[in-house]
Parts: C-alpha cells; structure tokens; sequence
C-alpha cells in the first residue's frame, strides 16, 4: 500500500437518532476502528448542508462520512431522503471540485448496527489511506498573506466586526 | 442473434445428444451459438472443493476470452459449467479479493477481465430472453397425452440463488408445457441426484436416484426431462442398477428438455440425438 | 460636504461591463460630475499610474474598483489606491466575489496557458509561444505583469469599507451609494451596499411550494411568466441571491444567475444554492432523485458562477506539481 | 458579547477513558484553547462531587459555559445541563465531547485516542462559543392514552392505566380483542386453558368504563407530539350496528355463505357473517363484505330479514375520527412465517404437514374438530412429529431464535400424546427452556414417553402415501428417516407484514429482523425513538405471554409516568425564521414532514410554529438565503465544530 504513514482526517456528520447511536454501539461493544474519524452530531442527516461538506474540505479534511437512518427509519420522517438529494448534488460538485468520489460517503446506519458503522469508518479510511492525502485548494493560493484571503460577507469578518454589522442595521439601497 | 458458447467437457463426448439438441433447437429460433475459441475446463468438481481460487480462475479464462472476442453473454448447456462460471462473474463482481486472484492468474496468462460478461444457462436463455411466445410460435407438433416431470437438479439454483427459485424452480415446467404434454408436480424437482459422488459412494447415490425416479413413477410420468449432462446420465444409466439394488423395475426415459422441445418443434431426429439413451425414448419419440 | 468629492474607477480582471455601468446613470452622471471630481479612470481618460503614485494618503475620498484580481499589476494598483482612498468600494461582483473570471480557479494556470497559447482552435502561432514576465532586449528589459495561481476578490488583497454587487451595478444602486456617500452618514464599515433579502422579495412570480420533478434548461422551455421559473424546473439562484438588481433577469423571463452573491451570513453562496436546488427534487426512490440532480448541467458553473473565488473551496486543487 | 468564559473537564470515567486517553493531556491542551478560563481533568464528572466542581468553578471563576468531555450525550447531556441550571447558567451554554464512546472504547492506540479526544475537545470549546441560551417550554399533556393491538400486552395494558382513573382507547383491527393468545389451546408451563385466563381479562376490558374499544378498525394518520398526539383512527365498517345487535347469533346461523375461517387457520368453515370465536369481544358480528353474497351480487340479504332487531346495516360506512391522545402504546403482535417459503418442509403439498397454530386450533374444544386430532381423512394419527426451529435460527430464513417454541412444541407434543396415544416424536436443535418452570416441565414432558430427537428436521417427504421426517440424529451421529402420519411445524415467530407501515406511522424504527426497536436494548425495552411512543409484548421480538404481560404493564407504568406528570417539556431546540432576510421563495414549506413552517401572506415571509416543530433542522439545511435557522443547530456552530476538528 501507498502512502503508508499517511493518516487521513474524516469528519464524520451523523444523524442523533440512528448513526450516531449507532456509532455509540460501536463502543459500548468496544468494537475497535481507525481513530481517523471525528464526529460531528446533528439532529438529522436533513440538517447536513453542502456547506458543512465544502467547510470540511476546504479545512482539509481527507474526507467526509453523512450518515443517518435507513430510508423509511428517519426520526422525522423524510430528512435522510433530502440528504440522498443533496448529496447526488454534492458529488457531482466535488467531482468538478476535483475531489475523489472515495472522499464524500453518505451512509446509512442504523442505532444497532455499530458494527457497521465501524466497518464503515475501516473502509473508508483504507480507501483514503490509498488515493493519499487531500490539498486544499488554498495550496494553490500563494500570492496570498497569511490570514488574508477569505470570502467577503459577514460571515468572514472579524468578530467585533460582525457585531457591528449586525448592530448597524440598515443598509443603502433599502 | 449470436452469444457466445461455453460448451464444458461433457457436450463433446457423453452429452453429445445435449448440445445436438440445443443447437439445433436454438437454431430453428433463429439463435446462434459461437463457441469460445480455446475454451478450457471450467474448474468444476474436483478442483472447486479443494482449491475454489484456482477453480474460478479457470471460469475466469473462459469468461476473459469471451469478453476478449466482443460477447456481453456466455451461454452454457451443462449445469455444472454454469454453476461454476457464474460462481467467478459473482465473485469477481462482488468480492475484491476473489477478483483480485482471478485478475492476477489472468494476468500470468497474459488476459485480463473487464467483468463485462454475464453467464446464461440455456434454460434461462430460452424461458426469459427468447420468451414462451416465441417458443411456442415455433411448436408445430404438439406432444400429446405425454407426462412428464421436470427435474432440475441441484445446481442451477446453487450456491448462488440465480435465475429461478433454489427449491421451487419453475422455468423448465413453463418451457415443457409449451410443447403440449402434460407437465406433472415433481417435489424432488430440485433435490440431488448424486451424480459427483456415484464413483466414491455408489450406495448413497442409488438411493438418491431411486428417490427421484420413484416419485416420477409414482406420478405415472412417461419421461424425465433434465437440463444437466450428469442428472442425465445418473437418472438414465443407472436404472438397472437402482432395480437390482431395491428390487422394483423402473423403465423411464430421461430426456434432455431440450430434446423433447426438439421433437414438438418438429426438427429432424437425427439432429436432436434421439437414440443415446439406455432406458430408449420409445413413445415419446415415435409420435 | 463643501468640497468635491474626489473619485477614482479601476478596472481590473473583467469584462468592462462596471464601467458601462456607470454610464447607464445616463444624465445623472452629470449630477454626479456636480458633486464629484473623477481622478482616475483609465477607461475614459489618460492617467497614468505615476500620477496616482504623486497623490499624498487618503487624498481621494472614494475608490470604485471593479474586476477581480488575477495579476500583479491588478495587485499593486489595488494596494495603491487602497493607500491613496480613504474609502475603497468593491464595485460590481467581480470585485466582490470574483465574479465570471474566478471560473477559472477551477483549471490550473497551466491548463488555462497551454490552452490560449497553444490548444485553442483560434490561436494562430502553433508554436506555443508563451509571454514570459521579463525579457531583455536591446533596449533594455521589458516586463509584463505576473500570471497569478488563481483568481482572487479584491478583498483578498485590501481592506474593503463597501461592497456593491452586481453583474454589473444596477445604476440606482450606483446613485444609490453616491448619495450615501455624499450625505456623509455611512453605514458600518464592511456593509453591502444592496438590501439584505434574496431576489425571491423583489420577483413578482406566484410561489408555491417548490416540488421539482425534472430540471429544463432555459432554452428548452417557454416558461409560464407568471409563476416561479424553479417550480417550473429552471434552475434559479433566486432563493439565495441577495436583491436589489429589481429581479431584473426573472422579469424577463430568465432565472436569476446569483450575480448579487449570498445575504449576510452565508459562508458559500454555492452550497446553499446546492442546497435549496436539490432539495427541492428530493424523492424516495434514489435513483429519481439521482435522475433529477442528473439534470442540472454544470453545476459548479451554475451555483459558482459569480462567487466562486469567495467560497470554501475557492476553486480545484493544483494538479500534482512534479 | 460579554466575555465568553470556558469551563472544560474531562472524565477519566474510571478506567473507561483514562485507560486509553491522557486526561490530564487532554485537560492541558484544553487551558490553551481560545477563550477557555479552566480546565480540569476528574475521575467521575456525572458523580456528584464531579458536578460540585462545575458549580464551585461557575461561581469562582465566573464561567458561562462549560464543556465535559466524557461519554455521550445521548446518556449524560441532560445531567450536565441540569448542573449548570442548578449553578444559575442557561441549560444550553453546555457542550459534550464524546471521547469514551466515540474514543477510548472504539480505539487501539492511546496515542491516537488521546489526539482524537483533543480534537473532540476543541470542536466542542469552538461551538460552545456560539451557544446562545434557550428556554424551555411546557405543554399540557393530554391524559388519554392509545393502545393500538389488542392482545394480551395490550389488555394488559389498557387495564393497568384503566385501573389508575385514566381513559383508555383500544384499537383493534380484528372483529375482536385477544390477539395470538386466544387461539391457543393450553399454556405451558402449567398447561392451564388459554381461553380460560384471557377471557376475564378481555372481558373487564370491555367493561372498564375508563376503557373504549375500538375494534375492526385501524390506526390511519398519527401527528404531533408527546402529549398532543393527534390520531385518525378509521373504523371500518362492520355492517352492523353495534348498538342494536343483542349478539344473539340468528344471523351467522342462518348466513348460507361458508369461508374458511382465520381464526381456525383455515382449517374450519365460518360465516360470511360471523364473530371470530365464541368467547369474542365485543360478541357481537361482522360482515365480511368480500364473501358476502349481498354485497357481492346484490341478492340475499338473508341477516338482515332474520335480524330480530333491524341491526344489520348494509349501508354502513368506514367511519374517519380523529382524537387527541398523550400517550401510545403499540402492541400490534407478530405472525408466523409462512411455511411454503420452504418446500421443503412440506407444507402445502402434503396433506397432513400443519402448523403449530393449527395444531392448536385442532386439540381445541371450540376448533373445527371440537378437540380431536385427525388427519385429513379423519382418522387419529398414530405417529405425530413436532418439528422445533422451522425457519428460526435458520440463515435462509429467520437468523434469530423464536423464543417460545421450544416450549410450546413440547406442550403440542404433550398435547398429541395426550389426545391421540401414539407415538410423539419431538425434532429439535437444542432445548431452550430458560424460564420459571420450563425445565421441570421439560422433565415432566420427556417422562410422558415422547421421542425427543436432537436434530433438526430438515426435510418432509412422502412416499407412498406416508409421511417422513429426515434429519440428522445428531445423539446418534445417524442420518434417520422417521415416518409419521401428521407433521405439526413450529414456524418461526415474524415481525407482521404491515410493520413497516405501523412503524412508519408511529415513527418507531425496526432492526433488521424487522421487528420493532426499543430505545435502548436493555435500559429502555419499551420506549422507541419517538417520545410518547412506547411498544409492548410480541411487535418488538417473539415473546411467551408472561413477558408480553409484563411488557404490557411496564408500558402503562411508562405511559402513566408521563401522562400524571400533567405537563410535557418542549424543546426549545426549534427552527426559527430570521424575518428580516427572507425572501419569501416558500422553498422550506413543502419540506416540514410536521407542516410546522407557515407562510405569512402580508409580511411575505416564512413562520415556524414552535410547538409543532421537532428541530431536525431539514428545513435551515434548505434555506438559501440563511434566514431558517435551528436553534442549537445553527451553521456558525456547526461550521465551527468542523472547523476545529481539523485544527489538531
């Protein structure tokens, strides 16, 4: 195997009710798995936008796993269904992004399948472990100044800066 | 329409009369079958118990040549050959490490496999592609007031499920009762007939074929179809055997269902290899 | 103010379509040229960088600079201006976000050279001659500007006081910060000069609940122009577009193409555009929805197609560098 | 903002995390955080001397917001939460680091689990950052309670919430109440009469004023929440009137349509109009419109003309009604596998291969035979098998064991012995006979001369007319054959065929056996995923009846607890609309599975009504314009946790 000392990073966004129970499983039945994986818990894999995937990346992770309940098992009812939508919508993102298909997985596993979930994490990180680690794309951005370079709404202002915005109010144009 | 043709070591010599009758049938609906050039032994029985990798290796070649010479489907006659091909297109579709071997013993013979072919048995070919439509366009001489029972044997079905149910496989009953006789219940449609151990544990497989020929003759059937070389020669074979064994006189044909397709389909005897049974066709093939 | 307000315009990477822009106030321009004397503005007259280069810090009042940033020149004249102005205003979407130029952060610089210089059906030395930064001649050395790796907004390089999107600036929006300006009671630094809502405020199509059961382009369709152009299976940036364009494109009967970026607080405008778009062809049998989202053609180019150097990824990797 | 102030403490949770992860490291790395006034490291936080120290630290060091890493927070958040209300902090300024489920139990290495336990810790002091407090709400919990099955779990408990003064509903999609239980036979281990011990209680249920019952009728649409659920019940149209018809049984006796009954597993005959059983609740019949000759071909009318009291009604209709609850209780049962998935086992193609069920129904008093065993052609069998294990612990089949049958086949084979006086030969992989007084009568069983074959039977054929049973005699290392006149298959115990749908309807998960999941497997047996649902007796996995009573009652006892509680807590983890940036595309809308998001006509923008909505967030996710928010949820934490997960 290539890239043999290479440890890959994974955010892992699961769904409270199965996938992340399911994930608990895993360790109450002290089911070991590689430890490449931090997760992340959200009500439902409904609430995982195409942002909290690019967010990853772009913070370099190695890849992200979404997972939530089996279709027809979702606590609210439909939610894993609209993540089945956005990721077909974020995979082909990625693709044009150059990111590997083996990098972004949504799973679904349920609040007793721990032995699943850690099977999951243990492919998932051997199928990275062999395309190797991801650079960012903010590699390429030399020209820049440390600390410089992020994206112009709010959102990247400084924190002071944000409570002024928001304090502010009003804008031209209104 | 033209598919590649895996014919096993069994169609060249004792089920001559198989590939005859399949051949010709196949032809008279307008289906030709191109043999793989260099085809090789598919890894069945000995090989697959002791060493399964190099056995699905050996599928592997045959399916790499086919894929090589520009078919998507393999047919085969034999039940055997189609257990066992079919055993290396699922593992090398759904197991990376199987695919892994096969590739690599490809490999040191210079081929490789795409996964592209997929593996018919003829029975599967004629029920669920060509369809009973066209099967019974081409009946021109229906059978009449002949019963017979179907017996699948034990391998279309397994280990992998494939085609047709495991237990209560039902596609060589749809493709009899197109000829026009009178397709009989048969529980031990898909029970085994012995036929790789008849060598090491004759007394066990006489037992097993007595079983099934007794409940053919139980339910008064004039022939027994088959769709495997070997069920053919068991159940044919060694009737004599089974009467002297436990005493009864069980005289049944065992027929190729391809061989009584032949027949209501009106084609030439001599094509369909009519005269190599022990137990003699008689009726069946006078009508 | 009893002075004239003193202005500068800069046209970095981009199409020159801002500066029209500022034409199409048309005889406001005149009340303009009232109230405010242009220093610089090299697509309308002849300065020189020199000249710029002589002003004291802070001389100007207001520095509107469009185009993204893809070079050193676009670098040093942004980080000059930037000193000379006591306000620097990111005029038009490439300067906010990087706008149609930052496309090409997703192919490397290499890709992009060989292409113009030597692939392109329309190049006609074949070559591949390539300009190189410096070159001696006889007469001594000539310099062009350096290629940069990738595609950046202005902000990336200077502090931005304003932001005025648009694709270009409509001309109110252009009045509209003159005035503000002019009045002298600014709003907090950092601000987007345009309303805080998305274009789905501003178009006056019915909406009903957004159910999509396949995607058209728009040419393939002659919409319904009284209802929303998504729920009729366009894809439109409207849901996550901020307003103040007046729903210009979906008035005449083309969907909105995001060219205002995101309102406050969004972090990539691409994602959620994603977001909202797939959902709404959401399905429980996979492969529908599989087929739906096949539907969307380009959508990197669609979602991205203004914001891209302003989002989380900003672009694609670099390819291996050997 | 005021100052944002960090507490961390990391459990070593005794051995459970400290083992595997350098606590005081992780606490060291923590105090270098960004904002993070102190960090400790303590044996046990969720003990109290561990939460006295978040307290004492709120007060000394002025924390407002604390961060444990420890266990889950699916069993320690709301501890946690409760402390810091207790030290006057706002609930929600509370963070967990799940470093011992997620970390110390699931990783080789403690370098690694140590690393991975920071990175959980920075995540978590990043988020806290964001919180914001929140506020609780409460609803008023509605004190009727739904029991949907009405079989032996679920009279139960109907009866047990009944017996505490509040009002029960049954519903049961049957003609009557009884379930699986009331075609048994005897019950083991004391072998007294089934009917004998489940009729009283059918009985006082249909009595209880405190109980309604709804039967031939069925659960359509469930919404709202713990405490205010809203539920369509349809109740089908029985085409008689309940209240005219005197059970007096003219009709089903003069009826001259027969169908195979149900209840009999098709070996009797019933009427088109019929009660299932005698001892029936309500006692009063139904028609069954698919064999009735009048509905059918319009003539007849035979019932309603011998009617004494006008109380057949071909003109009745399902009836739609939709009424409030608090709480639900599902006890819809199980079924039994079919037996002719396995042709092998006979069933379907010989005549006298039955199942358990029908067994019963035939040594039963009130069966099509009045109690006698007899094969098809009305003779008594001399030689009887009870088959254990058909399709149960069976990879083709059911992976998982049945549970009861070993014991109820030996009751059958005491049964056959004791009905027929042949021989019994009782055919098993091994005997489970694991509760109060199963083993004796295991013992007692084998004393009455039955051959107990320790094999599987894996196979029935027939020959000539008699039946055998093959199997490998595993005693005797010997494959047998073993003719008999009748085969009594014990079939494995299944999840019902419409699980899913009731499982969707009450969003209630299965596992992959596809019965129904508990919330936990062995701390919460009866509560599922949804609050206020709970699951009682053979719906959640094959159970005897002394569990499936027990069950029963424990889930009154759960759905009593919450409905005397008086008032239900409602999250404030809730969506909430930023009205000022909404652009009014309507796009969250369709997406609320709990149509919690309105749309205001004049203000153009969307609301959320609080108390219908669950917080999934589904409808922040599709937001595009970042007005829907999710409290507790919101992009900035999230996108911070993301962030700082990758920081180290």
């Amino acid at each position: 195997m290539k890239n043999g000392d290479f440890e890959p990073r994974i955010v892992g966004i699961l769904c409270n009710w199965c996938s992340y129970a399911g994930a608990d499983l895993a360790g109450i039945s002290r089911i070991k798995y590689p430890a490449n994986i931090r997760i992340i818990r959200v009500m439902c894999s409904g609430r995982v936008e195409p942002t909290f995937v690019l967010k990853a990346f772009a913070e370099g992770a190695d890849g992200v796993l979404v997972s939530g309940c089996h279709p027809g098992d979702c606590h609210y009812g439909e939610g894993n269904y609209k993540a089945y939508a956005r990721k077909v919508l974020i995979e082909k993102l990625l693709h044009q992004f150059g990111i590997e298909k083996e990098r972004f997985k949504l799973t679904w596993v349920s609040a007793n399948e721990g032995e699943r979930f850690a099977q999951i994490v243990s492919e998932m990180v051997s199928e990275i472990k062999e395309i190797g680690p991801y650079r960012p794309p903010r590699e390429r951005m030399r020209e820049l100044q440390p600390g410089a370079g992020t994206p112009p709404a709010p959102g990247w202002l400084a924190e002071e800066e944000l409570e002024t915005a928001v304090a502010g109010g009003a804008v031209a144009g209104e | 329409m033209n598919y590649a043709y895996m014919p096993g070591c069994s169609s060249h010599s004792s089920s001559r009369d198989y590939e005859m009758s399949a051949l010709a049938v196949l032809k008279a609906l307008g289906v030709q079958l191109e043999e793989i050039k260099d085809w090789n032994c598919c890894g069945s029985t000995p090989v697959s118990s002791v060493a399964p990798v190099t056995s699905m290796a050996l599928s592997a070649r045959n399916l790499a040549l086919a894929e090589e010479a520009g078919y998507r489907e393999v047919v085969v006659t034999c039940s055997s050959c189609y257990s066992m091909l079919k055993r290396a297109e699922t593992y090398y579709r759904n197991d990376p490490a199987a695919r892994e071997m096969m590739a690599g013993a490809l490999k040191t013979m210079g081929r490789q496999f795409e996964g592209m072919v997929t593996v018919k048995h003829i029975l599967e070919l004629m029920v669920y592609h060509l369809g009973p439509e066209r099967l019974a366009a081409a009946v021109t001489k229906p059978l009449k007031d002949v019963k017979i029972v179907p017996y699948y044997g034990c391998l279309l079905g397994r280990p992998q499920k494939a085609f047709d149910d495991p237990e209560t496989p039902t596609s060589m009953d749809e493709a009899l009762r197109i000829t026009g006789a009178e397709v009989l219940r048969f529980d031990r449609k898909s029970k085994c007939c012995g036929g790789s151990v008849m060598l090491t544990k004759q007394k066990a497989v006489l037992r097993l074929v007595e079983e099934i020929l007794w409940e053919a003759a139980d339910r008064g059937a004039d022939v027994i179809a088959v769709a495997c070389p070997l069920c053919q020669l068991n159940l044919d074979a060694y009737q004599t055997r089974v009467n002297a064994e436990f005493g009864t006189s069980y005289r049944i044909p065992v027929l190729y269902f391809t061989q009584v397709l032949g027949i209501a389909m009106g084609l030439d005897k001599k094509h369909l290899a009519l005269g190599k049974t022990f137990v003699p066709a008689g009726r069946v093939v006078n009508i | 103010m009893s002075e004239k307000l003193k202005l500068a315009f800069y046209w970095a990477a981009s199409c020159g379509g801002c500066d029209v822009a500022v034409l199409d106030t048309d005889e406001k321009l005149l009340e303009i040229a009232k109230i405010a004397d242009i220093y610089f503005w090299p697509v309308a007259m002849d300065f020189k960088y020199k000249d710029i280069k002589a002003l004291d810090k802070d001389f100007l009042d207001v520095c509107f600079f469009n185009g993204a940033v893809r070079n050193s020149e676009q670098e040093e004249i942004a980080r000059l201006l930037r000193e000379k102005s006591k306000l620097m205003i990111a005029f038009g979407s490439c300067a906010c976000f990087g706008g149609i130029p930052a496309l090409a952060n997703l192919y490397d610089p290499e890709e992009i050279l060989s292409w113009v210089y030597s692939g392109s059906f329309s190049t006609v030395g074949k070559n591949g001659t390539r300009p190189l930064t410096r070159v001696s001649v006889p007469e001594g050395e000539l310099t062009l500007p350096e290629f940069y790796t990738a595609v950046y907004t202005l902000k990336d390089f200077v502090e931005v006081d304003y932001f005025l999107p648009g694709c270009p600036p409509p001309p109110e929006l252009i009045l509209g910060a003159v005035e503000t300006l002019v009045s002298g009671v600014l709003p907090p630094r950092g601000s987007v000069l345009a309303p805080d809502k998305t274009v789905c405020d501003q178009c006056p199509r019915e909406k009903q609940d957004k159910k999509v059961a396949a995607f058209r382009r728009p040419h393939e369709v002659i919409p319904d122009p009284d209802r929303c152009l998504l729920e009729q299976g366009i894809v439109c940036c409207g849901p996550g577009t901020r307003a103040g364009c007046g729903a210009r494109c979906v008035q005449a009967n083309m969907p909105c193409r995001g060219c205002f970026g995101p309102t406050d607080g969004v972090v990539d405008h691409g994602a959620k555009l994603a977001a909202v778009i797939a959902t709404t062809a959401t399905s429980k049998d996979e492969n529908e929805a599989a087929e739906r989202i096949g539907q969307i053609v380009d959508p990197a180019g669609t979602f991205y197609r203004f914001g891209l150097a302003a989002s989380l990824l900003r672009g694609k990797s670099l390819k291996e560098e050997n | 903002m005021p100052d944002v102030r960090i507490g961390v403490y990391v459990c070593h949770c005794g051995s459970n995390i400290a083992d595997k992860v350098d606590c005081a490291g992780v606490a060291e790395f923590a105090g270098g955080l960004p904002k993070v006034t102190i960090a400790r490291d303590y044996q046990y936080m969720c003990a109290d001397p561990g939460q006295d120290l978040i307290r004492k630290d709120i007060k000394d060091h002025k924390l407002n917001r604390v961060v444990v890493a420890s266990c889950s927070p699916r069993m320690h958040e709301p501890t946690f939460r409760k402390t810091l209300e207790s030290a006057g902090l706002n609930a929600y300024f509370f963070e967990m680091a799940n470093i011992r489920e997620h970390v110390s139990w699931v990783t080789e290495g403690r370098e690694q689990a140590t690393e991975k336990a920071k990175a959980l810790v920075a995540a978590a002091v990043a988020r806290v950052f964001y919180h914001e407090p929140l506020y609780e709400r409460f609803a008023d919990m509605n004190k009727r309670t739904l029991v949907v099955g009405g079989g032996i779990a679920g009279i139960e408990a109907a009866l047990k919430i009944a017996a505490s003064g509040n009002q029960v509903v049954i519903v049961e999609k049957e003609p009557s109440i009884g379930g699986n239980m009331a075609k048994l036979d005897k019950t083991f281990p004391t072998l007294d009469c089934s009917a004998c011990i489940l009729t009283p209680k059918m009985v006082a249920a249909a009595q209880d004023e405190n109980i309604t019952l709804y039967t031939y009728a069925e659960v359509e649409k469930v919404e709202g929440y713990v405490g205010n659920f809203q539920v369509t019940i349809r109740k089908k149209a029985r085409s008689v009137d309940m209240d005219k018809c005197t059970g007096c049984g003219i009709c089903y006796n003069k009826c001259p349509a027969k169908v195979p009954n149900e209840f009999d597993e098709g070996l009797g005959m019933r009427k088109a109009i019929y009660v299932p059983f005698p001892q029936a609740v309500p006692n009063k019949p139904v028609i069954d419109r698919q064999n009735c000759t009048y509905f059918q071909k319009g003539k007849c009318g035979v019932c309603s003309k011998v009617c004494p009291t006008g109380a057949v009604d071909y003109a009745q209709e399902d009836q739609l009604v939709t009424e409030d609850f608090g709480a639900i209780i599902v006890s819809t049962g199980f079924e039994t596998l079919d037996p002719t998935l396995g042709p092998q086992w006979g069933y379907g193609r010989y005549d006298n291969v039955i199942t358990a069920l029908q067994f019963e129904r035939l040594v039963n008093a009130s069966g099509p035979t009045q109690g006698k065993v007899v094969l098809k052609d009305g003779t008594v069998p001399k030689r009887v098998a009870v088959l254990h294990c058909v399709g149960s612990r069976d990879l083709n089949f059911r992976e998982y064991c049945s549970r009861f049958c070993c014991m109820s086949s030996l009751k059958l084979a005491h049964l056959a012995k004791e009905k027929t006086g042949g021989e019994v030969y009782s055919f098993y992989i091994d005997m489970r006979a694991f509760g109060k007084g199963y083993e004796e009568f295991y013992n007692r069983v084998m004393e009455e001369g039955i051959h107990f074959i320790r094999g599987k039977g894996t196979e029935v054929i027939q020959r000539a007319g008699e039946l055998f049973v093959r199997t490998e005699d595993t005693l005797l290392g010997k494959y047998r054959e073993v003719p008999v006149d009748l085969v009594v298959l014990n079939v494995a115990t299944v999840p019902r065929a419409d699980a899913e749908k009731v499982a969707q309807t009450f969003g209630i998960q299965r596992s992959p056996d596809g019965f129904f999941l508990e919330a936990h497997v062995k701390l919460e047996p009866l509560k599922t995923a949804t609050d206020g649902v709970f699951i009682a007796g053979g719906c959640q996995g094959p159970k005897d009846i002394p569990d499936s009573v027990s069950q029963g009652a424990g889930a009154a006892a759960e759905a009593l607890s919450l409905i005397e509680a008086g008032k239900v807590k409602i999250s404030p983890v809730v969506a909430s609309v930023d009205e000022a940036r909404c652009g009014g595309c309507k796009a969250c809308l369709a997406l609320c599975p709990y149509g919690a998001v309105d749309f205001d006509d004049e203000k153009k923008v969307a609301v959320v009504n609080e108390a219908v909505c669950k917080g999934c967030g589904t409808c922040a996710a599709s937001c595009a314009s970042g007005a829907m928010g999710v409290r507790h949820f919101t992009d900035e934490q999230i996108l911070a946790q993301i962030g700082e997960v990758l920081a180290v």
